[in-house]
């Protein structure tokens, strides 16, 4: 067993159980916590399965992980003050609590 | 030589994960917040550099040696800080203290 | 000359939105106004050159695929580059109105306005997965921002789940994106479809990335985010989020299935997602049908309107390739003029429930014209856009004998007739004479001005659209995929 | 099997377990903690895979700002609104999770399995490499070969600020919750941190053309000084966006676009970077920008101005 075959594994354990908690999960916050956790196990695949050249990992894959980490970030950035403010609004920490129809 | 060298330079790694040790038992067993930290801050810094000093002998390298002392340093401000500002914080917080419990 | 231009599309934009942000507010209308009209010659020469027989390309940076990243442009992204700048100009002269560039909501607007163009432009001109993925996520993060603009829990709600959905989608697509690449060595859609051979690696990865790019553009079952984000939405921002930002996903998976799909060519995948379409189409109308307000009757119309795209997946013939590409712009174009009008009748008369609806065309004929002008394409009555597309498409459907999908588009357009009628009917339907006088909360706003001109402007252009197809269709017949034949 | 990959074993059940923790736990400020953790050992797995520069970034901007804006999130919510137990029926979310966690595992080490294509991007990155004067391959790739993808990603981080501008609405900035200046140790702590910080960020930015760092790591160094400024109330978060923040916060995108389109006129394509002195501007404006922006998020605020002001 490859260091490689490791990380494969270990991601996808880890972006099976974000899809699980995204779905399960009601607070929103607990939500983007698996989001990121997802995102994670992405990068950690995309790294691996690019192969490597003799100086290392893929330069590419690595300067999308690096892409990718900044953009994760901003978008949750963003996904917190959106949520700070819902909470502020509607005293309400998930989405399923009523019918997004009325009013 | 060299494996006398290396010996030493073993033998303080070790150390240092016997306080590391030492440390994380005591976060997990130690009854409230002041006593954790204090397990916490002390074994880990110690460990911290017996490590960092069973590397600098392992790498044999003046500059590597500098780097592993600033990483020691470096380590021990953020633990002096965080420590104190947790026990601050906590003692702020009304957070029980164990032995005085134990005294009632 | 022409590579230079697929430039300015970008970069005009791009440039407005930093001197907007960065200038006084005052000078923020003609900023944004030059950055989108400049991009207006700048599609001009490209149209030139591609109707002259070329695929404008440039390597940016000097590095080819798969060393970086190409822009190209052939018929078919500059058809969606037009929708663009079409839907965008007029929706511009509406949102001068309603995000007036002094107003705190103005501010906050022409900026990520401005972006979220540039990031469209960037899509169509990029075939590069990974490019793909960072233009969506641009394109993601402006529609929820400006969602939530006017701060209603409501739109904040709605625009909260888009954005949970449409990360998850962002991760799946990566996820599929990542894995292509370790096993083509490149991102450069085109190379991938080259050296993607057969197998079940490449048919699961590109699986993956298809259900990503079906919940960003809202294909039932994966539609649930969209009917209240597009409903709940500021007039311009609905316009552009079914206009524009559900078809570049569309655009996307088109691109993927027929320039680099064929591992999955087996017949099965294709006929489900054409199912989809189907039930999307079906269920889309019926929801329509039953809402009680006007602009969440236009959404579901939208996720409606969706489904027929999804029909080029099964029947996949040159002549589907030219309906549903027409169906798109067609689509696009009214879809925006309806949403203006809908949020000009939503402002005038202070309530978008439909019963308010009653006597509308007295006193706004414009908006009620332009929504009932709209109407005709959505339900695809001649001689409007709507109509060359449906009827190019049930051509497609019978020549290919899918009587299936005959009888789905021919139902399809009877459902909208029935919602577009609902409205329609209700708008010219005589007042009773109580409820001729002005009730409060009703304004006058909205009745002439910019906001209805541009409404009007577009729904009129959705009629000329059908009456002018051939220009339209002859720039689709340069871009169709590999082994069509005009 | 070697100590190495025993290791890797250990830190890859770590990693699972944290993760299904952080997603099904049941108190939230914990789970951001293990978060924060989780991310630490990905940078752990980053270092193990060979790639230094994603062990940097990860540690920085992965675990640790994405950490502290999420705690600084879960303190604006408030602890009343702790969450209620998870959805009574998680059978079907469990069967979801395990079909595609299984999905991801197979096509994984399918892909594991296929041999490397000869001329894959990554091997015409490193070929290329000399001509552009750069050591660094992923400097190369980010500012040269990909430089659009880069261009775009600020765009990114320019539409959340906005965005979270947009949502923060006509309400106050954020009450950031401060740390106590009164103790000794946090007033000697910035005054000795912030000047290491910036000598560190520049190092990193500077290093990044040929070593391991670049503008992300840097400026992510450069965001853990802001955030510690902001705690502090050294730096205080106001409600207007002023003309020097604003140009401050598009710098970054600017230097991209005007040197990108530039390129254009100068009859090169676009994009190209004509120069050296271009890396190093568009690198320092990076830095600047996005440790400002993050800083901003961080604070929810539309501006900071100093103590005295």
């Amino acid at each position: 067993m490859s260091t490689e075959v490791v990380y494969v594994l270990a991601a996808s354990a880890v972006f099976g159980a974000g899809v699980y908690g995204l779905i399960v999960a009601n607070h929103l916050m607990r939500k983007l916590l698996a989001l990121n956790v997802m995102s994670s196990a992405v990068f950690v695949t995309m790294l691996t399965v690019a192969g490597t050249t003799p100086e290392g990992p893929d330069p590419v894959a690595q300067a999308l992980v690096l892409t990718g980490i900044v953009i994760a970030v901003a978008a949750t950035a963003f996904a917190l003050a959106l949520l700070v403010r819902l909470v502020q609004e509607t005293g309400l920490v998930s989405l399923r609590a009523k019918d997004d129809d009325g009013a | 030589m060299n494996g006398a060298i290396e010996t030493v330079g073993l033998v303080l790694v070790i150390a240092g994960c016997v306080f590391y040790a030492a440390g994380t038992i005591g976060l997990l067993r130690f009854p409230d917040v002041y006593s954790r930290l204090h397990a916490l801050t002390k074994a880990d810094n110690q460990g911290l550099l017996l490590v960092c000093l069973g590397l600098a002998v392992l790498a044999g390298s003046v500059q590597v040696a500098f780097l592993l002392i600033v990483v020691w340093s470096v380590g021990l401000v953020a633990a002096a800080v965080s420590a104190h500002l947790i026990a601050r914080h906590a003692r702020h917080a009304g957070e029980p203290h164990a032995s005085r419990e134990t005294e009632r | 000359m022409a590579p230079d231009a697929l430039a300015v599309l970008v970069f005009a934009p791009l440039v407005a939105a930093l001197a907007v942000i960065v200038a006084p507010p005052r000078a923020t209308t003609a900023l944004a106004l030059a950055g989108i009209a400049l991009t207006a010659p700048a599609l001009w020469v490209v149209t030139a050159a591609v109707l002259g027989g070329e695929v404008v390309e440039v390597a940016l940076a000097g590095a080819a695929p798969p060393l970086g990243i190409a822009w190209r442009a052939d018929g078919f992204s500059l058809t969606m580059a037009w929708l663009t700048f079409v839907v965008v100009a007029f929706v511009s002269l509406h949102a001068l109105a309603s995000f007036p560039s002094t107003s705190d909501a103005g501010r906050r607007f022409w900026p990520m306005w401005l972006i979220l163009v540039a990031s469209v432009y960037a899509l169509f001109l990029s075939a590069d997965l990974f490019n793909l993925y960072v233009t969506l996520e641009l394109v993601t993060l402006t529609a929820v921002a400006m969602i939530a603009i006017g701060g209603a829990p409501a739109a904040m709600r709605a625009a909260m789940r888009y954005l949970l959905l449409g990360l998850m989608a962002s991760l799946f697509y990566l996820l599929a994106t990542a894995l292509l690449y370790g096993q083509t060595g490149t991102l450069d859609l085109y190379q991938v479809g080259e050296r993607l051979g057969e197998g079940a690696l490449a048919t699961t990865a590109l699986a993956l990335m298809i259900t990503g790019l079906l919940v960003k553009s809202a294909i039932v079952p994966l539609h649930v985010w969209l009917p209240a984000a597009h409903g709940k939405a500021p007039g311009p921002v609905s316009a552009v989020l079914s206009a524009l930002v559900v078809k570049v996903t569309l655009y996307i998976l088109i691109r993927l299935w027929f320039w680099a799909g064929g591992a999955l060519d087996d017949g099965l995948a294709a006929f489900v997602l054409g199912l989809l379409g189907a039930v999307a189409i079906v269920y889309g109308s019926i929801a329509a049908i039953v809402q009680t307000r006007l602009k969440m009757l236009v959404a579901y119309s939208t996720v409606a309107q969706l489904g027929y795209v999804m029909l080029l997946f099964p029947l996949a013939s040159t002549a589907a390739f030219r309906a549903v590409t027409f169906h798109v712009l067609a689509h696009g174009v009214a879809k925006a003029a309806m949403f203006l009008a809908a949020a000009n009748l939503l402002a005038a008369l202070g309530s978008d429930r439909l019963q308010r609806l009653v006597g509308a065309d007295q006193r706004y004929p414009v908006n009620v014209l332009a929504f009932a002008l709209a109407g005709v394409s959505i339900m695809g009555l001649p001689p409007s856009g709507g109509f060359v597309a449906k009827w190019m498409l049930l051509e497609a459907a019978w020549q290919s004998q899918g009587w299936g999908w005959v009888a789905v588009i021919s139902a399809g357009s009877l459902l909208a007739a029935v919602y577009v009628f609902r409205v329609v009917a209700l708008a010219y339907a005589q007042p009773r004479p109580a409820s001729s006088v002005r009730r409060p909360g009703t304004t006058p706003r909205g009745r002439f001005g910019a906001t209805s001109v541009a409404a009007l402007a577009l729904a009129v252009l959705a009629i000329v659209l059908g009456i002018a197809s051939a220009p339209v269709l002859s720039l689709i017949d340069l871009g169709l995929p590999p082994g069509m034949a005009p | 099997m070697t100590v190495g990959v025993v290791v890797d074993m250990m830190l890859g059940l770590a990693l699972v377990a944290l993760s299904l923790r952080v997603v099904t736990g049941g108190s939230l400020f914990r789970d951001i903690v293990l978060f924060i953790l989780f991310g630490l050992l990905v940078a752990l797995s980053w270092a193990r895979l060979g790639a230094p520069d994603l062990a940097l970034a990860e540690a920085a901007i992965g675990a640790g700002l994405t950490g502290a804006l999420m705690l600084m999130a879960y303190r604006s919510i408030g602890a009343d609104t702790e969450e209620r137990p998870v959805r009574r029926r998680p059978g079907v979310a469990l069967v979801v999770a395990v079909l595609t966690g299984s999905l991801v595992a197979v096509i994984g080490l399918a892909a594991l399995g296929i041999e490397r294509v000869p001329d894959a991007a990554g091997d015409a990155v490193l070929e290329a490499l000399p001509g552009t004067g750069l050591g660094n391959a992923v400097t190369g790739v980010l500012l040269v070969f990909r430089g659009l993808d880069t261009m775009l990603e600020m765009a990114v981080l320019l539409v959340a600020l906005l965005g979270a501008w947009t949502v923060l609405g006509d309400a106050r900035p954020g009450r950031v919750h401060r740390v106590d200046r009164r103790t000794p140790l946090v007033g000697s702590l910035l005054t000795v941190v912030a000047p290491i910080t910036l000598l560190v960020a520049v190092h990193l930015l500077l290093a990044g053309t040929d070593a391991p760092g670049g503008a992300f790591q840097a400026c992510a160094v450069l965001t853990g000084c802001g955030v510690l400024m902001v705690l502090t109330g050294t730096l205080r978060p106001t409600a207007v966006a002023g003309f020097a923040t604003r140009l401050l916060v598009v710098a970054g995108l600017a230097a991209f676009v005007l040197v990108g389109a530039g390129a254009g006129f100068v009859g090169h394509a676009p994009m190209t970077l004509t120069g050296t002195w271009a890396v190093y501007l568009i690198e320092t404006a990076m830095m600047l920008s996005i440790a400002l922006t993050m800083t901003l998020l961080f604070a929810r605020a539309r501006g900071l101005r100093g103590e005295g002001s």
